[in-house]
């Protein structure tokens, strides 16, 4: 059964130096406080993989030097415009690149959750996305005549991050319509999840609540963390922290303006 | 906060808006991805128009968006042949229709890195109408040849591919596509611009009419209805475009 | 948008003679009261496909003599016995049998809901399952050497028909924790839906009802039919009228006794 | 309703259960199909030992089951190498451990027909610990070949499989599987029974040793557990079995 634990550093023991990192899209809930807590305890070598996106966690990631590979369909800032600190790491050859399509990274996390090793996905054929890709493959469908399909192999991270609106004390987790969250915990072979808080009583016990609810059979950890998502939004509880973007979009167009971010913002949140 | 202008003239997001509204045509569903509230409008007005139908799917929308099967659902939607019209930009676009959302120069190490390409990979085949935007109408934007593809403007015979591009949208003017000879052709210049401005501003090679006609503008229903309904629906996704160019707040009276 | 039907005929309108139609397992929500509708418009030359396995619908179905082909894991009244009319087609050599396995069915109807061709799935090789499966392929995992992976081609069927609690007027479907419901839906050209009764509200503008809401938008028709499950049960709503499939198997046991079951609670309740 | 039996004796289907508690060993999750009692009981009384662990999936249950993601779950935890338990039967099992759910005969004309496959062509691949029960043991369901092959019992060495039988537990027996001959070995026989009764109820060649060990008898303690926590859990989704075996009723005190 997972823990509750006593808090977010504890909770994030998983997250090796090294590990492969699943991470969640800016609508599904993101771990933002949790994330910050990496930066702060100065994680190293991440393979991230965004399903199937990342904004501002994967800027930040990379600017503060944890991420080594990135697996991505995008990482933006949205209307604060491009992800500055990933674009410079690229520029500068700092990451290891795996530019990927969004229904591409759905379906390798599907397959991972199934236990298969791939999952074929069409489009793609005659994109440099795919003539990069040398780990995906193109075979010939074998129930059609003629009909080249791309497969993409089965991701199964080491850890999924992600934040949501509430656990039990089971660690069964309401992630509401978010179904991809259960999807990338069914994948990864352990799950970390923040929460803004504990639910009283049993989550799987009303069937209205259990239609929204990953089972806490899928997670190791769970620590409370209250507005964990911010300053991104945690959908139907709180919006973005638009300030707080524009501030963020601001400070990391330069390597000096995003260390005075993660001074400002990051480092000082442990006194806090 | 401006104004609207009066009826008998438009905006350049509101004639933007009204001729991806016609190129929408009848659909069941038109979806419209990140930071495009002209497509937003357009689709919004398609449903204003057809009393319900299509179906819009704004993927940063709540209100706006049905889907309940997470983020995968819009893909298996398009792949199942249930999104009948999509939107795509691309930092440059060129004249066989490709698109490059990623970099400028080698993608290993380029000189700009934009955010990436998204759903284009799979949307742009498998999307029957899928409407190509770009405002800023440059040779820088609209190049001979895209630096990289994150999704060809046409395939070969065998490839699967029920979709892809039927038009370009700028600031400047309307091209369509030509899926056969996988080519744009000037098919209007919005009012104020020329044919020769367009050859001018645009990297690729494209068809062209001797003489080209003028896009035409919006209806005066339609505007109607874009500054009426539509803008108060949009203003949920789009609070600042909205109150920019309709005049519109969020939750504000119709 | 999805129309509330006048009645359940109505409503089955899509299910024509011939067609393709895929129905639920038990403990998801088996649309009886459509089933009976359908016997009594005696449908013909159905091609049914459970997902994955039925129970009562499907024997009722075949021994009623709409069912031509069937795609099914198993069919089985469970702690009441075999399915005695599905046994009997079989061995009568009245029915063209499509034997599966309960994982290639949710993989081919999530194949069907993707739009992709086929879904790759683990065992099988050396089964008598496969050998007769001649609609499925085995290819070598591209992704590995020597390493043998059953194809298996994707499911859409053209109606998909289930029962569910509650809709409301603008066509959402609250299915809850049934996934496959949805998965059946999205893979279908068509969807059917008998309900218990009609919300009052918006399914989808609650986040908690919206997390088990299939939308409209893959629903053609709904018609309310309270107790429309009966004598199956519906999960956290009621359950099997054990009394009742007792009876219906051993009537079923012979033709003479399925012909009184026709005539007693099926013919019957056009009346009622 | 019939009471309990005295602490110092057990019925057939208790120590069935207790053998079958201990080849599951310690795990994670053990899940169990429709239609088991006795492995439902057995897997519920080893959580009871366990004090939580491992988790058990009841199929039929709603308690016991905490499956959200629709009938596809308990396949995707399988392929996922999160089942580390199941339990299989089959109408006809053979000595190289072929299970088969589907038909006497020719499939196409079968003389008798059954149920069907279910989860087992892919279950039996994929679990490492496959537990076959099968209550009746006699020449006509333990055969030397089975009619049908729903699953094998061994598959070639370059096919996928973590997963496949450990062991046969029957009315009279309990044989242990030998995944590299291919072959059952007699294991224990039942307090009653011969190493002569098996030989002659068998259909199908195996293994034995010399001299056959006598089936150990339940603990005190595994049958207090079994009777009393586990017989109340037991009681939701079979309740006429628990009524019957342990003389408890749903709901009822404990």
């Amino acid at each position: 059964m997972p823990r509750i634990a006593p808090s977010i550093e504890d909770a994030l023991a998983a997250v090796t130096d090294g590990c492969v990192l699943a991470v969640a899209r800016e609508v599904s809930g993101v771990a933002m406080a949790a994330t910050c807590a990496l930066v702060r305890r100065e994680t190293r070598n991440l393979h991230l993989i965004a399903l199937p996106t990342s904004s501002m966690q994967a800027d930040l990631l990379i600017g503060a030097g944890c991420v080594t590979a990135l697996e991505t369909s995008a990482v933006s800032l949205g209307e604060f415009g491009p992800a500055p600190r990933f674009a410079a790491a690229v520029i500068a050859g700092a990451l290891r690149m795996r530019d990927a399509t969004c229904p591409a990274l759905h379906a390798a996390f599907q397959a991972g959750e199934r236990g298969e090793p791939f999952a074929p996905l069409r489009g793609l054929i005659g994109s440099d996305i795919l003539k990069y890709r040398i780990d995906w493959k193109v075979i010939d469908n074998p129930f059609a005549a003629d009909d080249p399909i791309v497969l993409v192999p089965a991701i199964r991270p080491d850890v999924a991050l992600f934040h949501a609106p509430m656990a039990d004390r089971a660690g069964n987790v309401w992630i509401g319509r978010q179904r991809e969250l259960a999807t990338m915990a069914h994948a990864a072979e352990k799950t970390v999840v923040t929460v803004e808080r504990i639910h009283p009583g049993d989550l799987l016990a009303d069937p209205v609540l259990a239609a929204g609810t990953l089972p806490g059979f899928y997670i190791d950890a769970i620590a409370l963390a209250e507005r964990g998502a911010w300053p991104l939004p945690l959908p139907d509880h709180y919006p973005a922290d638009q300030e707080h973007l524009a501030e963020y979009a601001r400070l990391a167009a330069t390597p000096d303006g995003f260390a005075r971010y993660l001074e400002r913002y990051v480092h000082a949140s442990r006194a806090a | 906060m401006q104004a609207a202008p009066p009826e008998d003239s438009c905006r350049d997001e509101e004639l933007l808006a009204c001729v991806i509204r016609g190129l929408i045509g009848d659909a069941r569903h038109v979806a419209v991805g990140n930071a495009s509230p002209i497509p937003a409008a357009a689709a919004l007005l398609a449903r204003a128009e057809g009393q319900g139908r299509p179906y819009v799917s704004l993927l940063q929308s709540r209100k706006h968006n049905f889907f309940t099967d997470g983020g995968r659902e819009l893909f298996d939607c398009a792949g199942r042949g249930r999104v009948d019209v999509f939107f795509l930009s691309g930092a440059q676009i060129d004249g066989q229709g490709n698109i490059n959302l990623v970099a400028i120069g080698d993608p290993a190490r380029p000189q700009v890195r934009f955010p990436g390409s998204f759903g284009s990979a799979f949307l742009y085949y498998v999307v029957p109408k899928v409407i190509l935007f770009r405002t800023e109408h440059s040779r820088r934007t609209l190049v001979a040849k895209v630096d990289f593809i994150s999704a060809p403007g046409t395939s070969a015979p065998n490839v699967y591919r029920p979709g892809g591009p039927v038009a370009l949208i700028t600031n400047r003017c309307v091209f369509l596509f030509d899926k056969d000879k996988g080519r744009f052709r000037l098919a209007s210049v919005h009012p104020g611009h020329s044919a020769a401005e367009i050859a001018e501003h645009t990297g690729f090679a494209y068809d062209a009419p001797e003489t080209v006609g003028v896009t035409p503008k919006p209806s005066v229903q339609s505007l109607r209805l874009l500054r009426g309904a539509v803008a108060g629906e949009l203003a949920e996704v789009y609070p600042q475009f909205t109150a920019q160019v309709f005049g519109r707040r969020h939750g504000s009276a119709s």
